[in-house]
């Protein structure tokens, strides 16, 4: 078969978009979460050890006999947690976003390797629950509700920052801190808010590796995952569609990759195809660049009377 | 009090395959009480040699780990601590006095996994999904499609690797890929491969662990490592005071009982008659010595 | 209700022994002060007097360390602009407070809901936003982004937001400082019929004529003390100014002078915009020495264009740009310096200076390799750093000294600053871009003589203002830009400030009256 | 409560702030540790012996801190600038690459020429990669966070593949690793026995030799206009986008020397593991010493230093290692707060 028409058979066939549409869940989930929190003005390097968190601490929970709700609810908590950390340490005192969002990064991840280790000294084969199923539906519609949850939380998040009176301030404290605060507002308050809001998603995003796409926690399970989602926040210009859209994309390249490394017959190096999705990932920011608008005050500390 | 003193230093965490085999084994030996064992996990490299000095610092008598990427360094501590046993894993020789090498050669039993591979595939395509090409994973690839060409040779071989050994939902998405384009046998050597075998009711093959009791009715059979002997003989060595550098190799093959068919389990009754025979065969024939599986470290490829 | 003792309108507002202190600086000291319904005080004082930390204190943005507030009889909780809101107190910013981003309607209605509301009410938002725009005549389109707004629009969107939260008592933080006459006209009328409804407004200014046009009452800052207050009809303007800087300021005289052999000539020079209409259209231009010549217009007609032309900073598309006979082909910034031209940038945070370094290395910043400040890619410090003091010293800039931060010096001082490193150096032309905006009259004044003396000594001026009276003041001949276009140079005493607010609206047609020589173009230029 | 700058910083407190800091991140970790039942002082004199309590600690945390000061100064230079360089992970792999390349025999030359050839090379590949992140920042306007960011996943699969291919050492068994480097470009060893190698001399030259840079000349004047207002930079005539390619250059060289210095220095080859995150690390210490190239060695040695000790006494006691890594986030959090109220105060109001 050619080239062509392998493409063509992939690309017509549901399995491809089923898989699209399971390796986007977390990308979508992440970047939500990145970009609530860069609209409010503070970029949130620590996703990627909030998503540590998130996976560790939602499969503990139910691992520990909770179930796989509550288990989310935990890990939303944790990422929460996290965030408030992120957002005290940002927000009021103003210290370097990228620092302290490294610092997250690193005391999220080894936290959970941490705990985990403690609760589970001796585990030679890594202890497995009973995750999420996929919904007993036709083709592509066949995902486990996680996904559709991710799905129903780009709609309700694109409301929530242009509908109501909470989304309006989070975006005007990541545009303008001073004016949000001369309109009488709690820049501080609602930064903090919308931090912890987006690390809570963030830490969905790590529960679903561990809930719903596999069963069990893995030391440097992320691989990545969140960088990628820093990523796709300035390529969805910072709004909830497009980052919808973005994590859909970089989902049909990584699943694509996959089957054409298989129908390459071994042919080119596998690492080629799995460069292809940050590849492109960079070829498609060069193409929106120049339209971008972040949000102004986006990694600008702001302190309440200085100047 | 004859308790030796046996450390552990590994370079990913200990659920890992490859190195849950060596830690399971010093600990059942610590369980036993015959000897004390520390280990550190997720050691990076441009660490490693700090923590075997460390332990040899503190009087640890036997070290056990792996060393593919920090060869040079981990010999030369091991000549400046002659009186500390070093059982490393590495594809090289042992080096006088005190570092013995051993590897996961283990081609016997992926070999013969592969023929009840080949005989359980209906499809004739068999999806393998890996972390990294490395010899270690690419000589039981390899001795596994073998095995799989003996019994059945229309089938065929999808190939692919995910540049991770921690990922086990993008191994699971690689299977699936497989699946999808007509695999009805995977052979798992990540984590997630069998979970993608068992979400779509298709069969695996597992690899170094024995994974059967998690999917009973996916898992049909598994090529086994056992580090026993290896540990068992290393610690024999280091009490009798006779310890030296050897070649532990052989001591992860069959006849030694370093490796082994995983019993088909749940599958008894499922696997073709004739390819049991088969397999019987073979398996005998490699005790014997009557049958030797080539130990191939190339990366394999797909034949699709 | 009670009403005062003189049996006046209600007080509004009572300010009583505001103090406020940044470290070793007292920038309040001791202020009380007293605004009463359909009262416009007007609170003037030279830069740093503390004008806008006052306003910042009664607006909640910072905490007074002694003193207290009342409003409308009750006392105002400290620090906090949700309560000065409540309590029915608007402020227009010194600089904006809008977020670029977001559409007008976001600006004004953003914090008026509860936060906690599951959906925003914005057809409401939008009927009021429009019914206010229309009552007080402040035409604002609610779905366009700010910034996409002019700067007067965004003044109006500004006061719009006051006007939504019922503001009763409105600051405005110099309003005007970036308006064009016509859109400060705009303002003041606004400001009439909003006073005229009862409300009261406190408007800080360095301009005179806006005090003396739109005020009651006028206060006067100094150093952080009210030194006076009077109701504005019995005092003068230069009784105020020498209230404000403590000494009496002279209006420039600029002496006749023979204008000498041309410095900088445009012959139909454009530059396109990328979109739409040219920022500068076919424009011819000349500037002599021993010559003040003054560009007037609306912000926007292309005077930006024309100031990073000669700055240096863009090259035209069609036409020609010359310095002192040559034609300049490559221009850059670099290259605008070496020729002799002094550039003062329209806007001195941004552009002129880089805030974080000292004062010295901006001292420099245009000529860092000359040999007297740098050999083989090391600066030589110490040279840079007695370089720095004597033009310090000379051109008068107050600071601690050249290793000061820039950033703390205040707007007039800037000033000064950028004036020493490009007037230095005897240059051959100076394009003086907005030069005095937001300063006070002292400050003013000195840097006009400054440019005065820099014509005397042979330098051409290109002036461009949005500052009719700066430029019928200074101005050898006037040329005004409108839609990128420029008029021929009109002598200053041939012209009067309604010709020139007539040929900034396009109204070109008067040329002909002006200038009989030249035959008034084809009249209208729009 | 409000913080306000304080105008002078008095030397007591600019000396307690640290220590402050990693007493308070001590504290904090003392928890965890107390958890898994380990005595909590015992543990601490342990981390501190293992830190520097030895000469092998000392020049285990010297070794470990060269990579890191070297990757430190890339983010400072390049941070100074406003650069926002987060792809020295990526940069420090192609200057491995490189010095693997030219230091595997394709020059034969004596080792005194030899280093400084393969340093080089390191340096121009790690400047290279960083060249094109700051191309379509400068031309296009590309977000540089995130394309030096995707860049270090494109860099390590591309060592990947060529140490799976044609970098692979045909002696090596079949393990993706790279032919050993020559002897003569072996950086030599600064004390016998231990692992300390010179290449924390060219660190620690390189860091005062940044500094002069960065106060005295034209370069590092020009560098930190352009970082604190590229706009007032262009208007006064600085070549904005040059300097700015410039500070790539330089950024990227200094993470590529990292590489070569540990395939060099330490390791003798390549393989894929080189580098446990010393890219990312060196952000953090980079923020550490406030972009200042001489606090970027102090940052350096403290976030080696707690490492170091935290794991050995991680090896001492029944506590997991990745004690470790918490006890270095903890405090380099806990770090900059001290450096924040160093410089502040808490007033209320
Ligand atoms: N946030 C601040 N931190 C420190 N000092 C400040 C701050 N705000 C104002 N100041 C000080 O207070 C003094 C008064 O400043 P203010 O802005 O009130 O002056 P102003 O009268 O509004 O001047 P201008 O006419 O230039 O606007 C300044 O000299 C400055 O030193
Ligand atoms: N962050 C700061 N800390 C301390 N003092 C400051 C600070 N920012 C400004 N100032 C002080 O504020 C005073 C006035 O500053 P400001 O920026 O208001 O000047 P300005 O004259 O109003 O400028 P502009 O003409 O642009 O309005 C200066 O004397 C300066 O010392
Ligand atoms: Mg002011
Ligand atoms: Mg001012």
């Amino acid at each position: 078969m050619d080239f062509l028409s392998i493409l063509l058979d992939i690309l017509l066939s549901a399995a491809f978009w089923t898989a699209v549409l399971r390796i986007a869940t977390p990308y979508v989930l992440g970047t939500l979460g990145e970009l609530v929190c860069e609209r409010a003005g503070v970029l949130n390097l620590g996703i990627e050890g909030i998503m540590t968190l998130g996976a560790m601490a939602g499969w503990m929970a139910v691992y520990q006999g909770a179930g796989l709700w509550t288990g989310l609810v935990v890990a939303a908590a944790c990422g929460a947690l996290l965030g408030l950390l992120h957002a005290a340490l940002t927000v009021p005192l103003g210290l370097s976003q990228h620092v302290t969002g490294i610092g997250v990064t690193l005391l999220g991840t080894s936290l959970s390797y941490f705990i985990y280790r403690l609760v589970l000294p001796q585990a030679s084969t890594p202890p497995t629950i009973q995750p999420f199923q996929p919904l007993d539906l036709p083709g592509a519609l066949a995902q486990t509700p996680l996904t559709y949850l991710a799905f129903a939380l780009v709609g309700l998040v694109a409301y929530v920052l242009y509908r109501t009176p909470a989304g309006l301030a989070v975006r005007m404290v990541g545009e303008n801190p001073a004016a949000a605060e001369a309109q009488g507002l709690n820049v501080t308050a609602i930064r903090i808010g919308a931090v912890m809001a987006g690390s809570a998603l963030m830490a969905l995003a790590g529960a679903f590796l561990t809930l719903s796409a596999f069963n069990a926690f893995f030391f440097n399970m992320v691989n990545g995952r969140g960088w990628i989602c820093i990523a796709l926040v300035v390529f969805a210009s910072w709004r909830p569609g497009k980052a919808l859209l973005g994590a859909l994309l970089f989902a049909v390249f990584d699943a694509l990759q996959l089957r054409l490394q298989q129908a390459s017959g071994g042919v080119l190096p596998y690492q080629l195809f799995l460069m292809m999705p940050y590849l492109l990932s960079i070829l498609a920011l060069v193409l929106v660049a120049r339209r971008a608008s972040y949000p102004r005050a986006l990694m600008i500390p702001y302190r309440k009377g200085e100047r | 009090q004859g308790k030796v003193k046996v450390a552990g230093i590994y370079t990913v965490p200990i659920e890992q395959q490859w190195v849950s085999r060596i830690h399971v084994a010093l600990k059942a030996a610590a369980d036993r009480g015959e000897i004390e064992y520390v280990w550190a996990e997720s050691v990076a490299n441009t660490d490693y040699e700090r923590v075997m000095r460390q332990y040899a610092e503190a009087g640890q008598q036997l070290v056990f780990g792996e060393v593919f990427g920090v060869e040079r360094a981990a010999r030369a501590v091991a000549k400046d601590y002659p009186k500390t046993a070093f059982v490393m894993g590495s594809s090289f020789k042992p080096q006088e006095p005190n570092f013995s090498v051993f590897d996961n050669y283990i081609q016997e039993p992926a070999y013969l996994s592969g023929m009840i591979a080949g005989g359980m595939t209906r499809s004739n395509v068999i999806g393998m999904v890996g972390g990294y090409p490395i010899p270690e994973v690419n000589r039981l690839m390899n001795a596994f499609m073998e095995g799989a060409k003996e019994v059945n040779p229309q089938v065929k071989f999808s190939v692919s690797f995910i540049g991770s050994w921690f990922d086990p939902p993008k191994a699971k998405e690689a299977a699936f890929a497989m699946i999808d384009r007509g695999a009805d046998v995977m052979y798992a050597e990540r984590f997630g491969v069998s979970d993608a075998a068992k979400e779509r009711k298709v069969l695996a093959i597992g690899n170094v662990i024995d994974t059967q009791p998690q999917y009973p009715d996916t898992v049909v059979a598994s090529a086994l490592w056992h580090m026993e002997p290896s540990v068992e003989r290393a610690i024999a060595a280091v009490k009798a005071g006779s310890y030296k550098a050897e070649d532990y190799g052989p001591y992860s093959m069959m006849t030694n009982k370093g490796s082994s068919l995983a019993p088909l389990g749940t599958f008894e009754s499922k696997v073709p008659d004739a390819v049991k025979a088969k397999v019987k065969e073979r398996e005998q024939q490699i005790r014997d010595g009557k049958f030797t599986v080539k130990v191939n470290d190339a990366e394999p490829k797909s034949t699709m | 209700m009670p009403s005062s003792l003189k049996g006046g309108p209600e007080v509004v507002l009572r300010l009583a022994g505001i103090s406020k202190r940044f470290g070793p600086l007292l920038a309040n000291d001791g202020i009380s002060l007293t605004l009463r319904a359909g009262e416009v005080l007007a609170l003037l004082g030279e830069n740093g007097a503390g004008k806008t930390t006052l306003m910042n204190i009664l607006f909640g943005h910072y905490v007074a360390d002694e003193g207290s507030i009342e409003a409308f009889g009750r006392p105002l909780p400290p620090g906090s602009p949700r309560a000065a809101l409540e309590a029915g107190i608007g402020m227009v910013h010194q600089h904006f407070t809008l977020a670029d981003n977001l559409s007008v309607l976001d600006n004004v209605a953003v914090g008026t809901e509860p936060l906690w509301r599951l959906w925003s009410d914005r057809g409401a938002a939008r009927r009021r936003l429009l019914d206010l725009s229309q009552r007080f005549g402040l035409e604002v389109r609610p779905d366009a982004l700010v910034g996409d707004l002019s700067v007067g629009e965004r003044q109006r969107v500004e006061i719009l937001k006051a006007l939504y939260r019922d503001a009763r008592i409105l600051i405005l933080d110099e309003p005007t400082a970036v308006l064009t006459p016509q859109e400060s006209a705009g303002l003041f009328d606004t400001l009439r019929r909003l006073t005229a409804d009862g409300l009261a407004v406190v408007f800080i200014s360095h301009k005179m004529n806006e005090v003396f046009a739109a005020s009651d009452t006028v206060a006067v800052l100094r150093a952080g003390k009210l030194v006076a207050t009077h109701p504005t009809a019995s005092t003068d303007r230069a009784k105020l100014a020498e209230l404000m800087v403590g000494r009496s300021v002279k209006p420039p005289s600029p002496t006749p002078l023979a204008p000498g052999e041309p410095v900088l000539e445009l012959a139909g020079v454009t530059v396109a915009s990328g979109h739409g209409r040219p920022l500068l259209d076919g424009a011819d231009l000349t500037v002599r020495r021993h010559q003040v010549v003054g560009i007037a217009g609306v912000s926007g007609n292309g005077q930006t264009a024309l100031a990073e032309l000669v700055s240096g900073l863009i090259r035209p598309d069609s036409g020609r740009l010359s310095l002192k006979g040559s034609v300049v082909d490559h221009a850059d910034p670099a290259g605008m310096v070496r020729r002799g031209v002094a550039r003062i940038p329209e806007d001195r945070h941004s552009a002129g200076l880089v805030g974080a370094m000292a004062v010295w290395e901006n001292l420099i910043a245009e000529r860092y390799h000359d040999p007297a400040f740098s050999r083989f890619g090391v600066l030589r410090r110490g040279a840079a750093r007695s370089y720095a003091r004597q033009v310090i010293e000379e051109f008068d800039v107050r600071c601690p000294g050249p290793d000061a931060r820039t950033q703390l010096l205040s707007g007039g001082n800037m000033q000064k600053l950028i004036l020493g490193r490009t007037l230095a150096h005897g240059p051959d032309l100076i394009l003086a871009s907005q030069p005095t905006r937001g300063l006070d009259i002292g400050a003013v004044s000195y840097v006009h003589s400054r440019l005065l003396d820099a014509r005397a000594a042979g330098a051409g001026v290109l002036l461009i203002s949005e500052d009719l009276d700066e430029i019928l003041a200074l101005a050898d001949c006037v040329a005004v830009a409108y839609h990128g276009r420029l008029t021929p140079p009109l002598p200053h005493d041939r012209v009067s400030v309604s010709q020139l607010g007539l040929l900034m609206a396009g109204h070109w047609d008067i040329l002909g009256d002006i200038l009989p020589e030249t035959q008034g173009e084809n009249g209208n230029a729009a | 409560m409000r913080l306000e700058p304080r105008t002078d910083i008095p030397l007591a407190l600019r000396l307690l702030a640290p220590v402050g800091a990693v007493v308070a991140a001590l504290a904090l970790c003392a928890l965890l540790v107390a958890w898994t039942g380990a005595p909590v002082l015992r543990a601490y004199g342990l981390l501190f012996e293992g830190a520097v309590g030895s000469r092998f600690a000392l020049t285990e945390t010297l070794t470990r801190a060269t990579p890191l000061i070297l990757t430190g100064l890339a983010a400072a230079v390049a941070f100074r600038t406003k650069l926002w360089n987060i792809g020295a992970e990526g940069q420090l792999y192609m200057g491995a690459l490189a010095a693997v390349v030219v230091g595997g025999g394709m020059l034969d030359l004596p080792g005194w020429a030899l280093i400084p050839v393969v340093m080089i090379a390191g340096m121009a590949a790690g400047g290279a990669t960083l060249l094109g992140p700051a191309v379509l920042k400068v031309r296009f306007g590309v977000d540089e966070v995130v394309t030096t960011l995707l860049l270090n996943f494109v860099v390590l699969l591309l060592v990947s593949m060529l140490l799976e291919g044609a970098l692979k050492d045909p002696m090596g068994m079949g393990w993706p690793q790279s032919a050993p480097i020559v002897e003569a470009a072996e950086l030599p060893k600064l004390v016998e026995r231990t692992r300390l190698h010179a290449g924390l001399a060219i660190a620690l030259g390189l860091s005062v030799l940044l500094w002069l840079i960065d106060s005295r000349t034209v370069w590092g004047y020009e560098n930190r206009a352009v970082g604190a207002n590229p706009r007032a930079a262009a208007f006064a005539g600085m070549p904005v986008n040059r300097i700015m390619l410039r500070t790539a250059l330089l950024s990227g060289g200094l993470a590529g020397l990292a590489g070569a210095a540990e395939v060099c220095g330490l390791k003798g080859y390549l393989t894929l593991d080189l580098s446990p995150g010393f890219g990312y690390s060196g952000i953090v210490v980079a923020m550490l010493a406030q972009l200042h190239p001489i606090g970027v060695v102090g940052a350096a040695l403290f976030i080696a230093g707690i490492f170091v000790g935290a794991d050995a006494m991680s090896r001492a006691m029944p506590v997991p290692n990745y004690i470790a890594d918490v006890l270095v986030a903890a405090s380099l959090l806990c770090m900059l707060v001290a450096g924040l109220l160093a410089r502040y105060r808490l007033r209320r109001g």
